[in-house]
């Protein structure tokens, strides 16, 4: 693999929610990479900063939000330079975006066929018959029985999965060189998913995109991602391959969230928690945004952020503790020690 | 969603009553509306005309002067003479209690009664539900005015017939409000936890339901207040509401169209006096449904 | 010996589904379709399953939330559904409820201590001068301090709302505690504490969980055992370790191994299904999950599937409703994809 | 469609019914002697019985209605106590004026009422804006009948004498009371259309269409605006019965002889047979009115089943 061929490089991301009171900083310097043809996964919790920063990519953050800074370099060019209308032109045809709900994120008046096939005349010019022609085709590679019924249907007909696969549709139709998912299969059921996960992993392949999937499921991250982004209170704290992330996770935020989750698979004894809450947006804590939940937190984690730094082993950590800076216990070690000093 | 928590601010002091701190955060949320603010003053304004005014003005609404008849507005007669020398101002000013009086007496009716309805109506469903829905149907195929009128040519015309007409056509609006809040709110899962506790069906509805349901006729109300001032006074401008000399603003304009040729004032005052009055209560209603929706950031 | 304190029997829930020009009843979601089950005392046991295969239905008719359409409720050795509205209201001082939605299960205009008080007040738990006292000790025991009694729902988390809740069923000492996706609307740190939470607290207090969850990671972390339902049946009952060690049913095995693992390295077999599940309102005849099962055969088109064990297969508490268990097990019936 | 159109219908019977025997009880309801009070303070005690037997009104309540019913099966109202004529005819004769008033301030409303909505919510919280609604709040508050008044003083009335003073037939005629009729369901229906755009504007699928590339207009205009016109179709049905009922009012002060001048007159003559056909008649209408406007909503608004 070669290390240049980024699809796309965001740099110190940062968009902003302007309320009355206060700046609210949904994403608070976010950089990260997708490399081409690869899968880039995003995991936090709610409020973590990880839709907003998939909004941004796409331009599409509304009144009263605001992207306040950074770079999105898309295939060499700048996003946040565009004008609207070129931005028009990559949106649905270069990017595509599919989101979380399927039930509401089809417009209820127009019918299927009418929804997809506007992809085509906007990017391709096709006429009405031409564009209808190729939605069927596109219906058909995602795996819609009896499209060609399915094409004069009004949303509302179909189920949830079937909506799900009606946006990929849409997504798809121009073959876009890079698909952003918003957590595509959080409404739907575990065997839906299955269905709908399997199906963008082998679209992916089939058009050689890369992918960019949004989600709060760890699960979801280690079956279909090659890299996984850690975001916590607008910001990233741990960034790596997914077999890294997974088998040595260094964030105390990652090693809690690891084991805090109920698995089907192993049986465990307890769950570890991670005590307390997500900050809230209007009052962020000073230093280190998990300090206050943190079981290894020092006065230096307080006090001062910690930057987003290379570790040795592949792994991008935002963490005090792997810095010459580090106060701490100068032995420990976050993923065997983090049930114990959660105890403590 | 972000969670949101909040700080300790007060651990010590008593807390103020929940119903204390839900009223303060609706009137912090209209002192920021501007408009809701020049409703809410301009009906305490005329509430307080209301209940003063009479006993400001120099003139008697009552006392006849013909030497001084269809007077221009001048500096003695600021909205100038009627046509029997009367005061048009101090008409105007002794009207307004009627004009409050009226609307507030028919909204209060028709919203007590339209609110049980649609309680019971919402709250029981089935049969209740649909006779009382397709006798408010009934009531709603009269339209609004014609429903006044119909009562008002059975009653006769009075300023107390008035009210019942014009609250009786106010009744399947609050009903069928009142209804659709009642299903929305009864199924949301705190109601459920409640009957899983073991609840009253009395407690359910008036602790738990009807609390909840205060928003929506709150303001719905507040804009009735304007609807029933127009058919009130539009019925006492077709000679079926109160009767002259009773200085109501619909039967000061009725009498005034005959004289609009040569002394357009005489309908010009009272009618915006009616247009300010059921401003400001649109003004308020509106801004009161932006404060109470909970949709709305404050 | 174990005590069965909940017994359900052939419970049916339909809801009627009305039209025609007449606006008469047509048909029927068969949301609950005859099913029968028990709870030992002190356990915990869940009910599986995807949206829409009835699982909080059953949980809403256990409490009488809607009233089934037939079946037999024995709770406490007392048949629930004979009780007339007096007695249930009664009743329900040992039967409890946890919502899924933290946000919509509080009333937004009542404080905590109103929130308590009124739990109290209606089962006429404590007399009035004892509550206040009993109230910080619920508080306590939920894990909030006494200075967020007087606080309005608004101004908490999610997982401390939820929190409030339990300290709400907890409020009228129930013996049993029916928790409908109660952690599902939660992020999975907070989760986790609430999932501790509940366990301590059935420890503690001797409670009986009926616990209804679509998350089998959360199921097997909680469980004694396990009911998993589709479309309206049950599919599979079974212990805890059977059930997921040694799943039977093959709707089981989809789902099981449907669920992503947060590992990259756990290799493993996933089935994916073909389609949708099919509507309530007309399920399939037969094994309602003939449509999409890869084993299917006429037989299942046709024949209902009786829950059932083999001592040979499976564990004593194990029963699954399919006629092809052993052939499925020894390799004989291959799935058709 | 087939379906519901047949349920709408089946339920529309039972309001109907609910309509006749509110307008039959009318006479009844009135306090003392409907005999008398319709031939007169000063009619003799036979001219009351003669009156009490034309009104039938020594029959059971029940017999009075099941006649009422039929007579109105056949177009039979009865016959104006001022006239002689039968109330049918004096109906008939007025009805298409107060028609075409209905019809063409409705028409009014909707074309003002939705383009200046539509502006509003596009424009949101510019002068523009602001300035609409405060018309549409002025125009919402101001009494119809003090509107008309003021249109004929400052139009009809020298010096610009553009318009007549009284009267129906000619546009000419027509524009004021169109105006005065028209005004505060252009604001209601303003005010609905800017709020329902406001609320479609921020729903999933116009963040879809944004995200496929759709230019800003064609979000508006396309995928906005058909979903923001569902509910507005239910307040202009509404917004057509306060019309009818807003007739009364503007053909007394434009002198229109239509059925609003007809019942007014009818009920300061004490009419009584004319004032119940007439309510009866507009009450119909307006039953048939909401009936067509649920059926379009449901032809719009593809999201409800069509159970």
């Amino acid at each position: 693999m070669e290390p240049s061929s980024n699809i796309i490089e965001v740099n110190d991301l940062r968009t902003s929610f302007f309320t009355e009171e206060a700046e609210v900083k949904a994403v608070d310097g976010v950089s990260f990479s997708v490399p081409s043809g690869k899968t880039l996964g995003i995991v936090g919790e709610s409020g973590s900063g990880k839709s907003i920063t998939s909004l941004s990519i796409m331009r599409l953050i509304q009144e009263p939000g605001q992207i306040v800074g950074g770079e999105i370099n898309f295939k060499s060019d700048n996003l946040l330079d565009k004008s609207e209308s070129e931005m028009r032109r990559i949106r649905g045809n270069e990017i595509s975006m599919i989101f979380q709900e399927p039930m509401t994120s089809l417009n209820p008046v127009f019918t299927v066929g009418d929804q997809i096939s506007e992809a085509y005349r906007i990017h391709q010019g096709l006429s009405k018959k031409q564009a209808l022609q190729k939605s069927l085709e596109m219906l058909e590679l995602v795996g819609i029985p009896s499209p060609k019924d399915r094409l004069k249907r009004y949303p509302h007909e179909l189920s949830g999965g079937m909506r799900q696969r009606v946006m990929i549709a849409i997504a798809l139709a121009c073959k876009p060189e890079l698909l952003i998912a918003d957590e595509p299969t959080t409404a739907l059921d575990v065997t839906i998913q299955a269905q709908i996960l399997r199906l963008i992993n082998n679209l992916q392949d089939e058009l050689g995109m890369s992918v960019v999937l949004i989600t709060h499921d760890l699960g979801v991250v280690a079956e279909t991602c090659d890299y996984v982004a850690v975001m916590y209170a607008g910001k990233i704290v741990e960034y790596a391959d997914v077999q890294t992330l997974f088998e040595s996770p260094k964030h105390p935020y990652t090693v809690g969230l690891l084991s805090s989750l109920p698995r089907h698979d192993i049986d465990q004894e307890e769950l570890q928690v991670i005590k307390g809450m997500v900050p809230s947006p209007t009052n962020m804590p000073e230093g280190c945004r998990f300090a206050p939940r943190c079981p290894f937190a020092t006065d230096l984690c307080k006090e001062q952020l910690p930057t987003l730094d290379d570790l040795e082993d592949g792994n991008q950590v935002r963490c005090w503790v792997y810095s010459d800076k580090w106060d701490g216990d100068p032995e420990v070690n976050v993923k065997d020690d983090y049930g114990t000093a959660t105890s403590s | 969603m972000a969670e949101t928590s909040v700080k300790t601010q007060q651990a010590e002091t008593k807390p103020p009553s929940p119903q204390l701190e839900n009223m303060k955060k609706v009137y912090k949320k209209l002192k920021k509306n501007k408009t809701a603010m020049v409703g809410g003053i301009l009906i305490l304004f005329f509430i307080i005309v209301s209940i003063i005014g009479p006993v400001l003005t120099p003139f008697d609404p009552d006392a006849q002067d013909y030497t001084n008849r269809l007077a221009s507005p001048n500096a003695d007669n600021w909205f100038g003479t009627d046509h029997h020398g009367r005061d048009i101002f101090t008409r105007i000013i002794h009207g307004t209690s009627i004009t409050l009086y009226i609307g507030f007496s028919s909204v209060l009716l028709g919203s007590v009664a339209g609110t049980v309805i649609g309680i019971v109506s919402g709250y029981y469903g089935k049969k209740i539900d649909a006779i009382l829905m397709r006798s408010m149907d009934v009531l709603l195929a009269f339209p609004g005015i014609l429903l006044a009128l119909a009562i008002v040519s059975i009653l006769g015309g009075s300023l107390q017939n008035v009210i019942i007409a014009v609250a009786v056509f106010s009744i399947p609006v609050f009903a069928r409000i009142v209804r659709g809040s009642t299903l929305a709110v009864k199924k949301l899962e705190y109601v459920d936890a409640v009957r899983a506790l073991g609840a009253s069906d009395f407690r359910i509805i008036f602790r738990h339901i009807l609390p909840n349901i205060m928003s929506p006729i709150i303001v719905q109300a507040t804009l009735r207040m304007a609807t029933a001032i127009l058919a009130a006074s539009g019925l006492s401008f077709l000679g079926l509401g109160a009767q002259p000399p009773t200085p109501e603003w619909g039967a000061i304009l009725s009498q005034g169209r005959n004289y609009m040729w040569d002394d357009p004032h005489y309908a010009l005052f009272p009618g915006l006096a009616i247009v300010v009055v059921v401003l400001a209560f649109n003004l308020f209603g509106d801004g009161l449904r932006d404060a109470l929706d909970p949709k709305t950031k404050g | 010996m174990t005590t069965e304190l909940l017994q359900v029997h052939n419970l049916k829930q339909y809801f009627p589904i009305k039209g025609g020009i007449f606006g008469r009843k047509i048909n029927d979601v068969k949301a609950v379709d005859d099913i029968t089950f028990a709870i030992n005392e002190g356990e915990t046991l869940s009910i599986v399953g995807e949206s829409g295969c009835g699982k909080s239905t059953t949980g809403r008719a256990i409490l009488r939330l809607d009233e089934p359409t037939s079946g037999e409720v024995t709770f406490d050795g007392e048949d629930l559904l004979s009780l007339n509205k007096k007695e249930m209201q009664k009743k329900r001082k040992d039967l409890q409820i946890i919502f899924q939605d933290p946000y919509a299960s509080i009333n937004p205009r009542q404080t905590v201590r109103q929130v308590l008080n009124e739990a109290m007040e209606i089962q006429n738990v404590l007399p009035k001068e004892e509550r206040y006292d009993r109230m910080i000790e619920l508080l306590e025991t939920v894990g909030l301090g006494p200075d967020k009694l007087d606080r309005f729902p608004h101004e908490f988390s999610g997982g401390q709302r939820q929190r409030i809740g339990i300290a709400r069923a907890l409020a009228v000492d129930p013996k049993m505690i029916v928790c409908d996706e109660s952690v599902s609307a939660l992020d999975v740190s907070v989760q986790a504490q609430v999932l501790n939470l509940l366990q301590k607290l059935q420890k503690d207090l001797n409670l009986t969980y009926l616990f209804i969850s679509h998350d089998l990671g959360v199921v097997r972390h909680i469980s004694d055992r396990v009911l998993v339902m589709y479309l309206g049946k049950i599919v599979e009952i079974a212990d805890k370790k059977s059930l997921f060690d040694n799943p039977k049913h093959p709707y089981t095995k989809t789902l099981l191994s449907a669920i992503p693992v947060p590992d990259p390295n756990a290799k493993k077999e996933q089935i994916v299904l073909k389609g949708d599940v099919p509507s309530p309102i007309d399920p399939p005849t037969g094994c309602r999950f003939h449509t999409r099962c890869p084993f299917a055969t006429d037989r299942c088109k046709e024949e209902v599937p009786e829950l059932r064990q083999n001592e040979n297969l499976m564990g004593e508490q194990h029963q699954a409703a399919c006629h092809y268990i052993e052939e499925i097990e020894s390799g004989e019936m291959q799935p058709k994809y | 469609m087939l379906v519901f159109v047949l349920r709408r219908i089946l339920q529309t019977i039972p309001v109907i019914f609910g309509v006749t025997i509110l307008v039959f009880l009318m006479i009844h309801l009135i306090p003392g002697d409907p005999a008398q009070i319709i031939a007169g303070e000063a009619a003799s005690d036979a001219q009351v019985q003669q009156m009490r037997d034309r009104l039938g009104l020594n029959d059971h309540l029940l017999v009075q209605y099941g006649r009422f019913l039929g007579d109105i099966m056949q177009f039979d109202l009865g016959n104006s106590i001022r006239s002689g004529n039968p109330v049918s005819a004096e109906i008939g004769s007025r009805f298409w004026v107060t028609f075409e008033l209905a019809f063409f301030s409705t028409l009014l409303s909707i074309f003002i009422g939705i383009i200046a909505g539509v502006i509003s919510a596009t424009k949101r919280h510019t002068f523009l804006d602001t300035s609409i609604m405060v018309i549409a709040l002025f125009g919402l508050s101001m009494p119809n009948f003090w509107l008309g008044l003021m249109l004929i003083q400052y139009f009809a009335l020298p010096p610009l004498q553009w318009f007549p003073v009284s009267g129906w037939g000619s546009i000419e005629h027509m524009v004021l009371p169109v105006i005065t009729l028209g005004t505060a369901g252009a604001a209601i229906i303003a005010r609905m259309t800017r709020s329902s755009m406001l609320e479609v504007i921020n729903q999933d699928y116009i963040r879809t269409a944004r995200a496929k590339g759709v230019k800003e207009q064609i979000v508006t205009y396309k995928h906005a605006l058909r979903n923001a016109l569902i509910p507005v179709v239910t307040v202009v049905g509404l917004q057509f019965g306060t019309l009818l009922g807003g007739t009364v009012l503007t053909e007394t002060v434009f002198s229109i002889n239509g059925l609003g001048r007809l019942v007014i007159d009818s009920i300061n003559a004490r009419d009584f047979p004319i004032v119940q056909g007439t309510v009866l008649v507009i009450a119909l209408l307006f039953v048939l009115v909401n009936f067509l406007v649920d059926i379009s909503y449901r032809f719009l608004n593809k999201r409800i089943e069509l159970d």
